[in-house]
């Protein structure tokens, strides 16, 4: 099993993420970015659990739990998103900065 | 599958409690019967652990031990018991602070005490969890709904701010911490806590572990709003509802801590010098900024926000200081004590703040410091409260803070460390710089005078919610009881101090 | 006894059992403590109840003054029947090893000094009931008059050395109320604080000099103390001997007002007359020659203080000689006596130095008298004239001629003239001048026999401006009332007699009177006059009273015209008192209340406060910063780290990012620190 | 009485102030006299029975620690609550019931404004309750509870009623209320100090035995005091001296004593100058020395010269004040000096002056503080420029002026005078570990120390008492000493002769004690 590449293309995934996050203005590219790390942490998660061979399939087990929270995660954050979406017609969060300093 | 279910009933009857809300919700009556529903289920899901913990004395109750369900992964040993014991008190005193808080706004009633209870809920299990699934699934469902909560006041673009912000942080934390435990379990091989633990002690430690246990245990930083994780912390809780705030400061903030404690304790005991250096900075950091930022504030709330990463801070000493120490039993236990111990005392005292603010903004409708003036004057009873909580946050005796501090200086001094020591004197000067911001709530409302904005209608307003009566007179009684006989929270975070004897 | 003690000048006698029979007084003795409990009770008594009695508080004070005079006199009486040595001490408290006692002490110097005390205080108080009459704080002063004798008292019968501090400073504080008696006047409160604080000066040497000698000898008790200084076994304190000695010896030139602390002598005038007799013939100055008495073995017996001595001596002589130069140019008639007093202070410290123990108490016997006479007859002229100034009177002897002739009788003995009572103990003390080895006695004896002739000059010129030519002042002076000339006459019958009782040759009374049993005597009284040195004594004092006729006795219109004696540069020097009081003020006191006192309060608010509200100001300031940089700062973080890596768009694109994304860049920016750190350490 | 002695009597004093308070706060807002009435009387039944207690003293074993009990408080971390009296405590818990007694009487007609009598005596018994319990506290937790509790209602007390005038903060140049600077300065000074002492009493007890034997007992501490040594001593004395030098104050942790005192009302000057103050020194003859005897010769040194300073730059600083209040509040660094040399010979003799002294500080400054309130209130004024003819005006005030700073500046037969001489004596032959040059030094600074005290003290009297008054006052009603102000100074002045005629009233307590915990800590 060739567990380095994965883990290497984890890690790529995970930085994409990472840099989406940061760089994206829109709130729902924010949002996408961060399933993008998820999908990095599953598929972590899957590659280990081929690699140990685990009996319990415990990685997998836990991938899909990571999936199915996700997407509620998904579901809340798409409803804040509304919410301030019909507030100020805008879904930018570089405009957040009522509480500045 | 042989399931323990007098173990699980606190669960059940909670879950059972989410629904029934509801169901409430959706039946033609007053929208505070959901509240009412939800305050009894809370309290009926104290019973089951009650008998649970005076199990031995009980004649129906089968002592078990420790009741250890699904393999090893849920467990309910007395550590569960209290912490569980201690999100239900707080879900009762944040539930009847909620109560009057929503009357009086345009909120949805029903969903909140849903979403409340869920995230109570989640907690609870939270307590119980020894593996990283079901500690992952409790602590989305503890984070999920007061990602929602946050931004309760669906008109106030603050509210909704604090939400976006609070939400976008929580899931890169969440991601962050889903990454590190991808790597541990690529490096040991397992999920439960107690596999790991002996997985690393064959395998010994690697680089890629070290990333998995740093990268976890800063995903727990996020949720309990350690620097340099903390930034959520001061915009969410200024914009939040104030209900809200005092859960995420208290409920939210201990069950970071719970996971923190036990990933920290059983998952990566064996990498205990690792994570404990970590902790040291994460508690040095925390306190330090939180303190000094702090004094800078004019928003009470948000004052509160970095007097919470301060507090944060202070907790994690004790694991601070286990640094470059013999694993002795009786030091780690003492470590263990003495942060249990600060998390019951500061949900006393900080959701006391909390409500007697929330009593003090209803009637002067501001959150400014300044605007607090006068207060002793013409509401000499609340400016007494917020005095009395306010002092025991800045840990003065005889109310209850004092003794959360001096545990935390006990631990560290006691792991007989210089590290501990240093430790423990950045905490002893981080303990009288706090007093500068804490002071300045009760001089504002003792030593000021009246200001303009007062009207004379507000200084005769003396109603205060009966719900917010009852929460303010529970977490008085707790901070002065907890503070003149600290042996009614010893014996409680003795009892849980279980886990790390499991060790 | 008398010839044992007679003929062994400079010899101790040890073997004090060849002294006789020790009697201990008997219920004399043993009351004896109501000596300084009865005027500090009738004190408090007039503060409270005074104003209502008849006499307002007056009869409470004479009541307990005559108690004290006539105990006093049965004291004396019953010494001279044999020596009376009683020590009376009840325990007040313990310090770990040390016992503080309150007692009361019987024996014939104490006696002596109950009976000056006694005596002359009950006679200034006969005469201040209608000196003071009229006095807006007529009950007060008696409180604090009583509470000054009952103070002195105290000192007096204190067998210990911590009471003798007691009597000391309740003199002190006594003296202070007493001389700011009129403090309306801003001048009068100075001049009482310049007392108690000149007195707190010197105390520093008392509470250094009971320190040392209490602790290196392990009692307080005057008896204990000088037993083991005759026992001559106590190393420690011989070695402590010197500095302690010259502790208690700078005490004594406080309150004795020895040059150059004499400088609130003087100033004290500001008190009321009686006040002042009281204070300069039997109270308060007297305190310091009192303590070099009670202590005088210290000072005498190898070994021990014995270098203090010259010390005295020449401090003495400089006084006596120096002070009576300031008497010559004085227009104040109570200044005059007043500079007069601290020149026969000179002498009495002068002959303790000398050690003519006798010599020099025997002077304070009878200095009391004729001393207490000029003052209440110059309170009595002043009185009469309204004024202080010699220049506003003049030709007095007409109107006053009681007060006059006890006024000269009082002058004549002081000056010393055959055979009143001055005549008799100054020579004394030239004597013992003249016996005394080295070169301070020498000194001693020259500026003695000088003094002698200024003593003469000065009390000459104040006899001949005050009663003689022409009367300057305003109004018609006339004869004070019986209460005040028969204290007068009284005092003139004592001054004339009071010499004999101890006239060499002739009795020796006063010599075994205070004689202390438990004290090694160094002292002689001499066997027989010694006509070489009565003659230089008397005839400088003859020699002073007609340089002072011949100066004085013609009037003239102004004062200046007859003071003929101005020399260049002397008078200034002596008008100026030697500028000792503003070297003490100019180079002392403004320098410490003002600079000094405002450097160091500048200090506290702007050095030590720096630290502390620094401390503060640096915690607002770094919050103030470290808050910009939490919510804001990143920005320029950015840019900085941007530039310093070269990245280009894509890192600056963060900057444009919001403030949700820069919490991530540093929870990202965080995370890896933290990983890279552990990684590598 | 058997009830009284096994701990309850004891616990009773401590705790019916707080009980008092709590009675207090449950009389109607309007009902001032019910509240005056309420307050004093526990006041009084809580001085009755510390006179109890003093009569019920086993003075022929004044070392032992009476009265006492210990039960359980927090077995956790191996803290109890244990308290009992010895001849060291006893004077300074009558010393504080009694000025609290006459701190209430005095208030009767001299609330501070805003006007709340209410708040103010409920602060003041609680204050009573933090004062006691430290002084009879013998764990070192407990003891911190308590020390830590007066802090509180002095904040308040300073914060509420304190000062209003308008003052620029040095350094950092804000100009802001005099009583909100004051308090905030007090606060943070004490717990600055107290934070380092619970640290060190931790320390001590993490070293007081293996784990299972250890103890924050303070008998029992003192008993284990050979385990302490070396550079743990040491830093641990340090945290402590911090803690207890702060409340001194010691210079040069003393810049908070000025503001504080000034800043206060009346009452709680006096109560911060005739009893807060002495928390410090009692602590350092309580705690340090017995527990830490070796380290505390090592010390010495460095704690006699700082309090000679204090005495010299007390002296000083006081010169250069114009206003009476912060003159007298100076003076109390000064004073505090003369107690710290006193401890710092190590000495039986010293310790005793020590005491004595403290107890002479609480009357005499207090009497002065109470004249100072009253003076000011009457002239609106305390710029000594400004006064001036007060013996005139008042003469019987004038009068109690005087004596008390007679007392002040240590005339003998008053109660001053002891303390200031006693510790004189005492730097002559110190503890024969410590260097006898050094002391005697200090002996003789200290001495002339006395002098410019005297010239302060005499400076104020002339300023104040003295002279014509001045014509504005002619208008202006200045009643002299009424009834209350009299009920509650005649007591002071009483003591003051008292102490300073038979200073057996408090030696005659301390001094066994005293001797033997020399003789404990240092051998011989």
């Amino acid at each position: 099993m060739i567990v380095n590449q994965f883990l290497i293309l984890g890690a790529a995934v995970f930085a994409l993420g990472v840099y989406g996050v940061l760089s994206r203005r829109n709130a729902v590219m924010v949002l996408l970015s961060v399933e993008l790390m998820l999908g990095a942490v599953n598929l972590n998660l899957v590659v280990f659990d081929r690699a140990f061979r685990d009996e319990l399939a415990a990685g997998q087990i836990f991938s899909l739990f990571v999936i199915a929270i996700a997407a509620a995660e998904v579901g809340i954050g798409l409803a804040i998103i509304l919410l301030i979406f019909r507030n100020r017609s805008s879904a930018n969060v570089d405009e957040l900065d009522l509480m500045k300093l | 599958m042989n399931l323990d279910y007098h173990a699980l009933l606190p669960e059940i009857i909670l879950a059972g409690t989410v629904i029934l809300v509801l169901v409430t919700d959706l039946l033609p009556v007053k929208k505070y019967w959901s509240a009412v529903v939800g305050i009894l289920g809370t309290a009926a899901a104290l019973v089951p652990l009650l008998t649970l913990s005076f199990c031995d004395s009980l004649e129906f109750c089968e002592s078990t031990g420790v009741r250890s369900m699904f393999s090893g992964t849920y467990v309910v040993d007395s550590f569960a018991l209290v912490l569980k014991g201690l999100f239900l008190v707080v879900a009762l005193v944040v539930l009847l602070m909620s109560v009057g808080y929503l009357e009086g706004g345009r909120f949805w009633q029903g969903e909140y005490y849903f979403l409340l209870l869920a995230s109570v809920l989640g907690a609870v299990v939270m307590a119980s969890s020894r593996d990283f699934i079901s500690m992952f699934v409790a602590l989305e469902l503890v984070t999920g709904p007061t990602f929602l909560m946050a931004g309760w006041r669906k008109g106030d673009d603050r509210s909704n701010e604090a939400a976006l912000k609070y939400f976008i942080i929580g899931v890169i934390s969440a991601a962050i911490l889903l990454f590190g435990v991808s790597l541990v379990y690529g490096v040991t091989g397992q999920l439960r806590f107690a596999d790991i633990a002996a997985a690393i002690a064959v395998r010994g430690e690697s680089p890629l572990l070290t990333i998995g246990v740093i990268f976890t245990i800063l995903g727990f930083a996020f949720k309990v709003s350690a620097a340099p994780f903390h930034f959520w912390t001061p915009d969410t809780y200024e914009g939040a509802p104030t209900p809200v705030t005092a859960y995420l400061a208290v409920g939210s903030k201990a069950a970071g801590f719970v996971g923190l404690l036990t990933v920290a304790y059983v998952a990566f005991g064996t990498t205990r010098g690792l994570w404990a250096a970590l902790i040291w900075i994460l508690a040095a950091t925390s306190m330090t900024l939180g303190n000094v930022v702090a004094i800078k504030q004019t928003n009470i709330v948000r004052m509160l926000g970095y007097s919470s990463i301060a507090q944060g801070g202070f907790m994690l000493v004790p694991f601070g200081a286990l640094v470059a120490v013999d694993a002795t039993p009786d030091v780690l236990e003492k470590a263990f004590f003495a942060t249990v111990t600060y998390i019951v005392i500061y949900a006393a005292m900080n959701l006391g703040a909390f409500a007697t603010i929330i009593a003090i903004s209803n009637r002067i409708k501001s959150g400014e410091i300044k605007d607090l003036a006068g207060l002793g004057l013409y509401a000499p009873g609340l400016a007494g409260l917020l005095a009395i909580f306010f002092f025991s946050l800045a840990g003065i005796p005889p109310v209850a803070g004092w003794f959360a501090k001096l545990v935390m200086f006990n631990s560290a001094i006691g792991s007989g460390s210089g590290w501990g020591l240093a430790l423990a004197v950045i905490a002893a000067v981080n303990a009288v710089v706090a007093f500068a911001y804490y002071g300045k709530v009760v001089k504002s409302a003792w030593f000021d005078a009246v200001p303009d904005t007062v009207s004379d209608a507000m200084k005769s307003d003396s109603k205060v919610a009966p719900p917010l009566v009852l929460a303010l007179g529970l977490t008085f009684a707790g901070t002065i009881a907890f503070g003149v006989f600290p042996s009614l929270v010893t014996s409680l975070s003795e009892f849980a101090s279980s886990l790390s004897s499991g060790l | 006894m008398l010839t044992f003690l007679a003929t062994n000048a400079n010899q101790l006698i040890l073997a004090t059992e060849e002294l006789g029979e020790i009697n201990d007084g008997g219920l004399l003795a043993s009351l004896a403590w109501l000596i300084p409990v009865v005027p500090m009770v009738a004190a408090f008594a007039i503060v409270f109840f005074g104003r209502r009695l008849p006499h307002k508080g007056w009869e409470l004070a004479m009541g307990a003054m005559g108690f004290v005079g006539l105990y006093g006199i049965l004291l004396a009486f019953a010494t001279m029947n044999g020596e009376i040595t009683y020590e009376g001490a009840i325990s007040m408290g313990e310090f770990g090893p040390i016992v503080l006692e309150w007692g009361w002490m019987v024996d014939g110097l104490s006696s002596m000094m109950y009976f000056v005390v006694g005596v002359v205080g009950s006679l200034v108080f006969i005469y201040a009931k209608s000196y003071m009459a009229g006095d807006i704080r007529f009950t007060w002063f008696f409180a604090s008059f009583s509470l000054f004798a009952g103070g002195m008292l105290v000192l007096v019968a204190a067998p210990n050395l911590i009471q003798l501090i007691v009597g000391w400073e309740l003199v002190g504080v006594a003296s202070y109320l007493l001389i700011g008696h009129y403090w309306e006047d801003h001048d009068n409160s100075s001049a009482a604080i310049k007392a108690f604080l000149v007195n707190k000066v010197a105390d520093v040497g008392l509470f250094l000099g009971v320190i040392i000698i209490g602790t290196t000898a392990g009692t307080f008790r005057f008896s204990e103390i000088l037993a083991q200084v005759a026992a001559g076994e106590n190393d420690l304190l011989k070695k402590f001997a010197f500095l302690g000695g010259l502790a208690l010896f700078i005490a004594a030139m406080g309150k004795s007002a020895q040059f150059p602390l004499h400088v609130w002598l003087p100033d004290a005038m500001a008190g009321p007359t009686p006040v002042s007799a009281l204070m300069h013939a039997a109270t308060m100055v007297t305190a310091g020659v009192y303590l070099l008495g009670r202590t005088f073995p210290l000072y005498f017996v190898e070994g021990y203080a014995v270098d203090v001595r010259p010390i005295i001596m020449i401090v003495g002589a400089l006084t006596l000689f120096l002070t009576g130069l300031i008497a010559l140019v004085q227009t104040d008639l109570k200044k005059v006596l007043a500079y007069s007093t601290l020149s026969q202070l000179g002498y009495m410290v002068a002959a303790m130095g000398a050690g003519a123990y006798t010599a020099a108490l025997f002077h304070l016997f009878t200095h009391a008298f004729f001393k207490g006479l000029l003052f209440l007859a110059a309170g009595s002229v002043i009185h009469s004239v309204h004024s202080n100034e010699m220049t506003d009177m003049g030709g007095l002897r007409k109107y006053m001629p009681t007060t006059y002739k006890t006024f000269v009788i009082g002058s004549l003995a002081l000056a010393g003239i055959f055979p009143l009572a001055g005549f008799w103990s100054k020579d004394e003390i030239l004597v013992a001048f003249g016996k005394a080895s080295g070169g301070a006695a020498n000194f001693a004896l020259y500026l003695g026999i000088a003094g002698a002739f200024i003593t003469a000059l000065y009390m000459s010129r104040a006899v001949y401006l005050t009663f003689f030519g022409e009367f300057k002042g305003h109004g018609t002076p006339h004869e004070s009332p019986k209460m005040i000339t028969v204290p007068l006459v009284v005092l003139a019958g004592f001054s004339l007699v009071a010499g004999l009782i101890n006239m060499p040759g002739f009795s020796s009374w006063f010599t075994e009177l205070t004689a202390v049993r438990f004290t090694v005597m160094g002292d002689y009284h001499p066997k027989a006059i010694n006509f070489g040195m009565a003659a230089a004594g008397l005839s400088a004092a003859l020699l002073g009273i007609l340089i002072g006729y011949v100066l004085w006795s013609k009037d003239a219109e102004t004062q200046a015209a007859r003071d003929k004696f101005r020399i260049p540069l002397l008078y200034p020097l002596l008008e100026r008192k030697y500028y000792i009081d503003d070297l003490y003020m100019d180079g002392i006191v403004r320098p410490l209340r003002g600079p000094v006192a405002r450097a160091v309060d500048w200090f506290n608010g702007h050095v030590i406060d720096l630290f502390v509200n620094g401390a503060g100001a640096l915690a607002k300031f770094v919050g103030k910063y470290v808050y910009r940089f939490d919510q804001s700062g990143l920005d320029s973080a950015i840019i900085a780290s941007a530039a310093a890596t070269g990245a280009g768009g894509s890192v600056l694109r963060l900057l444009q990012s919001g403030r949700v994304q820069q919490y991530a860049v540093m929870i990202f920016a965080g995370t890896v620190v933290l990983v890279a750190g552990f990684i590598i350490f | 009485m058997g009830w009284f002695e096994s701990g309850w009597g004891l616990s009773l004093i401590v705790f019916l102030p707080l009980v008092g308070a709590v009675a207090v706060l449950a009389v109607p807002k309007a009902r001032e006299e019910l509240q005056k009435v309420v307050a004093l009387g526990f006041a009084l039944v809580t001085f009755g029975l510390s006179i109890v207690l003093a009569i019920q003293f086993d003075y022929g074993a004044s070392e032992k620690i009476q009265f006492g009990t210990s039960r359980e408080w927090i077995a956790a971390i191996g803290s109890n609550y244990t308290v009992g009296v010895d001849g060291i405590s006893l004077p300074m818990i009558v010393l504080s019931t009694f000025i609290t007694v006459l701190a209430i009487v005095y208030s009767w007609d001299h609330w501070p404004e805003p006007r709340n009598p209410k708040m103010f005596s409920m602060l003041i018994l609680v204050l009573l309750t933090g004062m006691v319990g430290t002084f009879v506290a013998l764990d070192l937790i407990l003891f911190f509870v308590f020390f830590e509790i007066v802090l509180l209602p002095m904040y308040f007390m300073i914060g509420i009623w304190g000062d209003r005038t308008e003052v620029r903060i040095p350094v950092i140049g804000k100009v802001t209320e005099m009583r909100l600077y004051a308090s905030i300065k007090f606060f943070l000074f004490t717990l600055f100090g107290s934070a380092f002492m619970l640290l060190g009493f931790i320390a001590l007890y993490f070293r007081s035995g293996p784990a299972g034997d250890r103890t924050f007992d303070m008998i029992e501490l003192a008993a284990r005091s050979d385990l302490f040594t070396g550079s743990f001593a040491f830093w641990v004395f340090a945290a402590l001296a911090l803690g207890f030098a702060v409340k001194v104050p010691i210079f040069p942790f003393h810049t908070w004593l000025p503001d504080a005192h000034t800043a206060a009302p009346t009452v709680g000057s006096v109560l911060l100058a005739a009893v807060l103050l002495k928390l410090g020194t009692y602590a350092f003859i309580r705690i340090s020395i017995p527990i830490l005897p070796q380290e505390a010769l090592n010390w010495a040194p460095a704690i006699g010269i700082l309090a000679v300073i204090g005495i010299i730059y007390a002296s000083f600083a006081c010169l250069a004040q114009t206003d009476m209040k912060r003159l007298i509040a100076f003076s109390s660094v000064g004073h505090m000096g003369f107690v710290m040399l006193g401890i710092a010979t190590m000495t039986d003799i010293g310790f005793n002056a020590a005491i004595i002294g403290m107890v002479a500080h609480g009357v005499i400054t207090g009497l002065m503080f109470f004249i100072a309130g009253s003076m000011s209130h009457r002239y609106h004024t305390r710029e000594m420029s400004r006064l001036g003819g007060n013996q005139k005006l008042m003469p019987i005030m004038g009068a109690i002026l005087g004596l008390s700073a007679m007392a002040s500046l240590g005339l003998p037969g008053l109660a001053g005078f002891w303390g200031e001489f006693m510790s004189l004596l005492a730097a002559f032959n110190p503890n024969p570990a410590l260097n006898v040059g050094l002391f005697r030094t200090l002996m003789v600074i200290g001495a002339i120390g006395t002098v410019l005290t005297a010239g302060y003290l005499l400076w104020m009297m002339q300023k104040v008492n003295f002279g014509e008054p001045r014509e504005s006052w002619d208008d202006v009603d200045l009643h002299d000493v009424d009834k209350w102000e009299m009920m509650a100074w005649v007591p002071l002045v009483i003591s003051i002769i008292a102490i300073g005629v038979y200073p057996r009233i408090v030696t005659g307590a301390t001094n066994d004690a005293v001797v033997e915990l020399i003789k404990n800590a240092f051998g011989g």
